[in-house]
């Protein structure tokens, strides 16, 4: 841990960012915003997606330059580079991986602030420390590990790390939890609370407001680029905040939906599905209209698994069966085509072209559909102006690279993507990741629509009330098999967590 | 009024069109000093493709009343120039044959047969008719292999034994490389058809390497100063060279220069022939400003 | 790294404009040094002979546009263009020496190029995508192989195509129709073919998807591996359909055929805006390319006033240049 | 890559080690092919010239190795040991012309050669970083230039060292120090230079990091155009070492030096198990890679059963295999 930490009484005001204006070509997406952070407490940034949030925090890092408007750091004025910013001790993690697949863990911790004896990189120490990091964030991640053969949770811890082995004054963290379970969740509130309490300021984005009312001692609030309002955390409860950010009431965030029938047709069964080394032993089955949680740690298994039954993993066993057909996908096109969609959660990775434009991405799963030989681009744009409607993508300019959108507006993009093909049974990996409360609504209402069709659901989730409040029934993972499927009364947190943690069921951890 | 000839050779891959590019350009100075109504046009290609396209570019630009070539392959090149021909201009052809003879008005041959059977028959008489020899050949190209069935025809009968050829590109550094493996591989090796003068620049190092000077003398091709020196010299690893002059350029455009202006009826063949460079001759054929 | 995608997009339109235009900016300015050299430039003959020419490496370069926009490469397209010139003429003269030289012995040869073509672009393909060996590493073995054979086949020399047969089939390169030299129509026929496959139909979407990110185009359920394969094979067959213009030009082939096509064919692929990394096609910015190239050789030869021995350098700038007008647009595609 | 990362986990060791051993187990196969195919091939003599011979290409790789780890390419390398050779025997005929042939001539060439190659990889490296042109372009352009200058101030012709200075640096290459030839010794001390310079040290840290993500390492305050220049003019200065044995060999050079050198030292860096697209090197496999392909050439002139016109073929499929030995090593780093 740094050792020269400024303690609260020398510093007040540790950044001060005065009516930022940021405008990409012609659109301006922040229309001169303030923010006013103090050392030592935690300060929520709340907004729509879309808002600015990642923007602002981009600017106050020193990741892109402000159109106009002045930064204040320590009394400074301050126009600087991220580099400049994060040695003064301004850092930033990203709401999306800013890691390099090929280095280790220790090499991503230590980048750019090797620890040398002499000419000599001093490996010994480096790996000491980067493990020391890490524990204190309880993440076993071998420092040696190459970062793509890390799960996602374990990606962020390190993003974590390599902010706290940075003598950071002002810790921003855009969207942290949403890669994380609740487990990780707290660990992580741990650090907060620990970095507080020695004048670190914090500025916390998040979705999730049950997270914000638990943490953050001041709240700013954002809607479409334009500062909503300064709060102090104890005079908003959650619907104050939602109602805040949405600019209008909410109605109640999990809607009711239909079960189906007792007799309905079985569309998807698994039976002894094994994948040596990850997946154990699963076995379930999803009815039509049915909507089947998973829920489970990280690493639990449940995008294994899901991966393994639309036959993106190869040396599969037991059986799978369609609509009654057994099945054994070699691609992901022979599930499309038999009505199965898979949504991946790794939106960046596995998602979406980056640099390619929103319609291109938005057909690429789809493309056959709108193909006699030549592409119908008219029907093609057609198609993506009533999804972009269907999911709400709140973007300026339908022209810039998906990479440019905000991750909310991403994680929409891909979800009308998967849609487009009208799966009969769809998978969806974290479908709410990154997504604001107000279209959260608006996608499980869209969910209950699927389920009240006919469609079957299966939602992996990370967060728990998510999955209660949708699910029909919920199977369980634990390390690599699936532990027990619950419904009725059993349907509650602690029992799953039970499941889950290996304390009930047929799941272990060794 | 002006008249025009256009140029066409190979570009310097290696020591002799090295020496090629020298002599035209020369030529190209002093012809134009002498001839002050006389433009020539000097043009280098890669392959036959690239030259093709030269001498379309000669035509149809530079609008050439007569064109010298040097074709980096006959074969393939037979069929552009005879446009050129139709397009009225004069043709001489250097060196290497085209599959229609009709074509040329003039021809300045090179002898690559004759530079193999030569090499061959020194090789024989100074072996006296017996021994281990190695060969490394060229680049694999028509060139090489009339040069190369030349050779083996010449030693047919003797009791002369090529242990084994390999292609040195006409390169120094292969050269080098090759002997050196040949060494390695025979204990024994009377003499090393070298080919080219380049080629034998490395063999030379690498027999000096090896230390087997004594064993063991090389028979070069081309006639680069180098060599000619040594061989002036006396010097026993190369008792001989043999001629293959890449001044053959400036012959042909000469000539065609000749016939241009003074409109002599020049016509027919000029055979430049591939005499064995000995110590007594040695000196005729040494152009110790050439590059070559 | 949203931020870097962020500069990446202001980038993105002032680049795309510079890309679009870079190329044709390129060529003009060519075109106005040839005009001040050598009035001959703009001779009819001379253009035509332009245009005739690039078609070889232009053709083979709407190959290498595919491969490459779908993040691979291929070093062995020179030598695959001698391989199979030399198969042909084997094949056809074989042919001529049994049966009355006629248009069914070059039909022939023709069919045995195509086959040969994509034969020859499948073994890329599958090396790169089964084998799992990268493309530049398979290529340059295969372009070491096909060169090598050749040499084989000519032993050593040069592989002559059959007086009867080449008469037959000389007008395919020499004749014109209403004055465009077959080649060019060929040329023009397989860039505009190329614009629609890649631009209008799905399998050209999946190059663009597998060269960006080839994880996110296996969620998406497209066959990387065979879209590759099949972007190889599509090289081969442009370079087969080179080869079918190329032969009745010189009537015949050798170990030297094609040398460094491979880099001139890559460097226009670059020229005209593709990106080297994949994920970015331009088929009209390669043609533009193409023509660069064989300018450049063109204007050279129109003057001596730079030592011929210098073509390289004047070449070599004029390249990085051209590129140069490109500059940054390359960089978003990380 | 999910499902992959899976599979993937497991395959990172099995691959690693294949990725280590893999180019050890070609060059042993390699070796004992050479022990079947003659005798000769064990003699002394003979494994010491093979050492020596890929000497050059040896030293040359070890430099494409930071290039190519931190995602770059260096196509120039042949015709910048031609142009640094050429300008090297140059000055030092100046030299010679005006004074006694002396050490002090060949410590001036070899100061010349240093710089000249420091020179030639800062303009590489500048062109690539600051006019943000793909490294594959800027290098295939001065490949060109350099050729072509070489050619130029060779009028075409070779280059031959002044015999004077040609006798006191010869023995720079044909000496040896207990048995072993300066060339060998050269080159184990760069490729040990090398292996501490990528292995131990920030520099070769934030190569990798570089090569496998520019972004990520420009965030992480690491001088990305720096870094990617140095490793450019480490290329040229290794270019040079190389030219520094290789001109008191035959005191010669000519257009024709070093050609394909390029490609030769991109295959024994990738035989080596770096990886093409950055972000992996391996100095040692590198090593290996040049020894695998000196000893290809050797075997073949050992033996004269395989025809000479498909040595071609024969060292493409070795270098295809000897990857191959590594299959889906590089997969995941995509
Ligand atoms: N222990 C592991 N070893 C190897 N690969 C793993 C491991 N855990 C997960 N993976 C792979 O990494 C990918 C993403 O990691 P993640 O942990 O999110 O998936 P998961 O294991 O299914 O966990 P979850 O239940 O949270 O989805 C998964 O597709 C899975 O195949
Ligand atoms: N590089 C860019 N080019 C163009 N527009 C951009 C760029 N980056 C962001 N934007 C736009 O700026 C707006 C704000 O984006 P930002 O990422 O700050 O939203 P956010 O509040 O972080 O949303 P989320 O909660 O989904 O992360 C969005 O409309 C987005 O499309
Ligand atoms: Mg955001
Ligand atoms: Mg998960």
């Amino acid at each position: 841990m740094p050792t020269t930490m400024a303690s609260p009484s020398t510093i007040e005001t540790a950044l001060v960012a005065n009516n930022i204006c940021k405008s990409f070509g012609p659109n301006e997406v922040l229309h001169g915003v303030s923010l006013n952070v103090v050392a030592g407490e935690v300060h929520a940034l709340l907004g729509e997606n879309g808002a600015g949030k990642s923007t602002l925090v981009k600017i106050l890092s020193g990741f892109e330059a402000p159109s106009s408007g002045a930064l204040v750091y320590e009394g400074r004025d301050v126009h600087w580079s991220s580099a400049e910013a994060e040695n003064s001790g301004v850092i930033l993690i990203h709401q999306e991986f800013n890691l390099a697949e090929q280095l280790t863990v220790e090499e991503s911790i230590f980048l750019g602030r090797e620890i040398t004896k002499g000419p000599f990189l001093d490996k010994v120490r480096m790996r000491t420390l980067a493990q020391g990091y890490l524990q204190a964030l309880d993440c076993y991640a071998d420092p040696s590990a190459r970062i793509h053969d890390l799960a996602v949770a374990d990606k962020q811890m390190v993003e974590l790390a390599k902010a706290t082995s940075r003598n950071a004054r002002v810790l921003i963290l855009d969207e942290p939890t949403a890669v994380l379970t609740g487990k990780e969740t707290k660990v992580l509130f741990e650090l907060i609370r620990r970095l507080r309490a020695q004048g670190v300021a914090i500025i916390y984005i998040s979705h999730k407001l049950e997270e914000i009312e638990e943490i953050a001692d001041r709240i700013t609030i954002l809607r479409d680029g334009t500062l909503v309002g300064n709060y102090d955390a104890n005079e908003l409860t959650k619907d104050d905040m939602a109602r805040l950010m949405v600019g209008r009431e909410l109605s109640d965030l999990y809607p009711h939906i239909l079960t189906p029938p007792e007799d309905a047709e079985i569309v998807l069964e698994v039976d002894n599905l094994k994948i040596p080394g990850v997946i154990f032993n699963a076995s379930f089955s999803l009815k039509k209209g049915e909507i089947l949680g998973f829920a489970g740690l990280v690493g639990a298994g449940r995008t294994a698994l899901m991966e393994a039954i639309i036959g993106l993993t190869q040396n599969v066993s037991g059986e799978v069966r369609v609509f009654g057909k057994p099945v054994a996908y070699k691609d992901l096109s022979e599930a499309r085509d038999d009505g199965v969609a898979y949504l991946t959660k790794d939106r960046k990775e596995k998602g979406l072209l980056l640099t390619h434009g929103l319609c291109p991405n938005f057909s690429l799963f789809s493309l056959q559909k709108f193909s006699n030989l030549l592409i119908d681009e008219t029907a093609e744009r057609k198609a993506f102006e009533a999804a972009s409607k269907v999911f709400d993508l709140r973007v300026g300019d339908m022209s810039v690279p998906a990479g440019s959108l905000s991750g909310g507006n991403q994680q929409k993009l891909l979800l009308a993507k998967v849609m487009e093909v009208a799966p009969q049974i769809v998978i969806i990996d974290e479908p709410t990741r990154g997504i604001d409360v107000g279209t959260k609504s608006q996608i499980y209402q869209f969910i209950k629509e699927l389920a009240e069709a006919g469609r079957s659901v299966i939602l992996i989730s990370s967060e728990m009330t998510e999955i209660i409040g949708l699910s029909h029934r919920v199977a369980v993972m634990c390390n690599g098999t699936l532990s027990g499927i619950l419904q009725g009364a059993d349907l509650e947190e602690h029992e799953i967590m039970r499941y889950a943690s290996g304390l009930k069921g047929n799941g272990k951890y060794e | 009024e002006k008249f025009t000839i256009g140029v066409s050779i190979p570009t310097a891959t290696h020591g002799w069109t090295g020496g090629v590019n020298y002599h035209a350009k020369e030529t190209k100075k002093r012809l134009e000093t002498t001839y002050p109504d006389l433009k020539i046009v000097l043009v280098t290609a890669a392959d036959p493709t690239a030259q093709a396209n030269d001498l379309e570019d000669l035509v149809s630009v530079h609008k050439i009343d007569a064109l010298v070539i040097l074709p980096t392959d006959g074969g393939p090149l037979t069929d552009p120039i005879r446009q050129v021909k139709e397009s009225g201009a004069l043709i001489t052809v250097v060196d290497r044959a085209l599959t229609d003879d009709t074509i040329q008005d003039i021809y300045v041959a090179g002898n690559n047969p004759e530079l193999g059977a030569v090499s061959a028959k020194y090789i024989k008489k100074a072996l006296g008719g017996k021994g281990d020899i190695v060969v490394l050949r060229g680049m694999p190209i028509v060139i090489d292999e009339e040069r190369f069935d030349a050779f083996m025809e010449g030693i047919e009968g003797s009791e002369i034994n090529v242990l084994d050829h390999k292609h040195a590109n006409w390169n120094r550094d292969d050269g080098f490389t090759v002997m050196q493996d040949f060494l390695a591989r025979f204990p024994k090796i009377d003499a090393v058809w070298a080919q080219d003068d380049d080629i034998a620049l490395g063999v030379i190092e690498a027999v000096k390497q090896a230390g087997r000077e004594e064993e063991m003398f090389i028979v070069g091709g081309a006639g680069m100063k180098d060599i000619i020196k040594r061989v002036m010299d006396g010097d026993r690893l190369t008792p001989v060279d043999v001629l293959y002059p890449p001044s053959m350029i400036s012959t042909a455009m000469e000539i065609t220069a000749l016939k241009a202006v003074t409109g002599a009826p020049l016509k027919g063949t000029y055979i430049v022939g591939s005499p064995l460079i000995t110590q007594e001759n040695a000196k005729d054929y040494y152009f110790p400003k050439s590059p070559f | 790294m949203s931020s870097m995608t962020t500069t990446g997009v202001k980038k993105t339109r002032f680049n795309l404009d510079l890309k679009t235009i870079g190329p044709f900016v390129a060529l003009i300015v060519l075109f106005l040094i040839g005009i001040l050299v050598n009035q001959a430039f703009l001779s009819t003959g001379n253009l035509t002979n332009i245009l005739t020419r690039s078609s070889f490496i232009g053709i083979i370069a709407v190959g290498a546009t595919f491969v490459i926009t779908a993040g691979g490469i291929d070093l062995s397209v020179g030598s695959m263009a001698a391989f199979i010139s030399g198969c042909m003429i084997v094949i056809m003269n074989t042919l001529a020496a049994t049966m009355e030289p006629g248009i069914m012995i070059v039909l022939a040869g023709v069919f045995a190029s195509v086959l040969l073509g994509s034969a020859a672009g499948f073994v890329n393909g599958f090396l790169t995508t089964k084998g799992k060996i990268e493309a530049f590493i398979v290529t340059l073995g295969t372009m070491g192989i096909y060169r090598s054979l050749v040499t084989y086949v000519a032993d050593g020399g040069t592989l002559a195509l059959d007086r009867g047969v080449r008469t037959i089939y000389r007008p395919v390169y020499y004749d014109s129709f209403f004055g465009i030299p077959y080649p060019v129509l060929v040329f023009l026929g397989v860039a505009i073919l190329g614009y629609v496959l890649l631009n209008k139909t799905v399998f050209g979407r999946h190059c663009f998807a597998i060269g960006s990110n080839e994880n996110v185009a296996r969620y998406s359920a497209v066959h990387v591996d065979r879209i590759k394969t099949l972007t190889y094979i599509l090289q081969g067959i442009c370079v087969s359909i080179a080869t079918i213009i190329y032969v009745p030009r010189l009537g015949s082939a050798s170990g030297q055929t094609g040398t460094l096509w491979e880099l001139e064919a890559i460097a226009a692929v670059i020229i005209g805006g593709t990106v080297l990394k994949g994920g970015y096609g331009r088929i009209w910015g390669t043609v533009v390319g193409a023509l660069i190239l064989t300018m450049i050789g063109n204007i050279l030869n129109l003057t001596d006033v730079i030592s011929n021995y210098l073509n390289g350098t004047v070449q070599g700038i004029i390249i990085v240049v051209a590129v140069f007008l490109q500059r940054g647009s390359w960089r978003k595609k990380k």
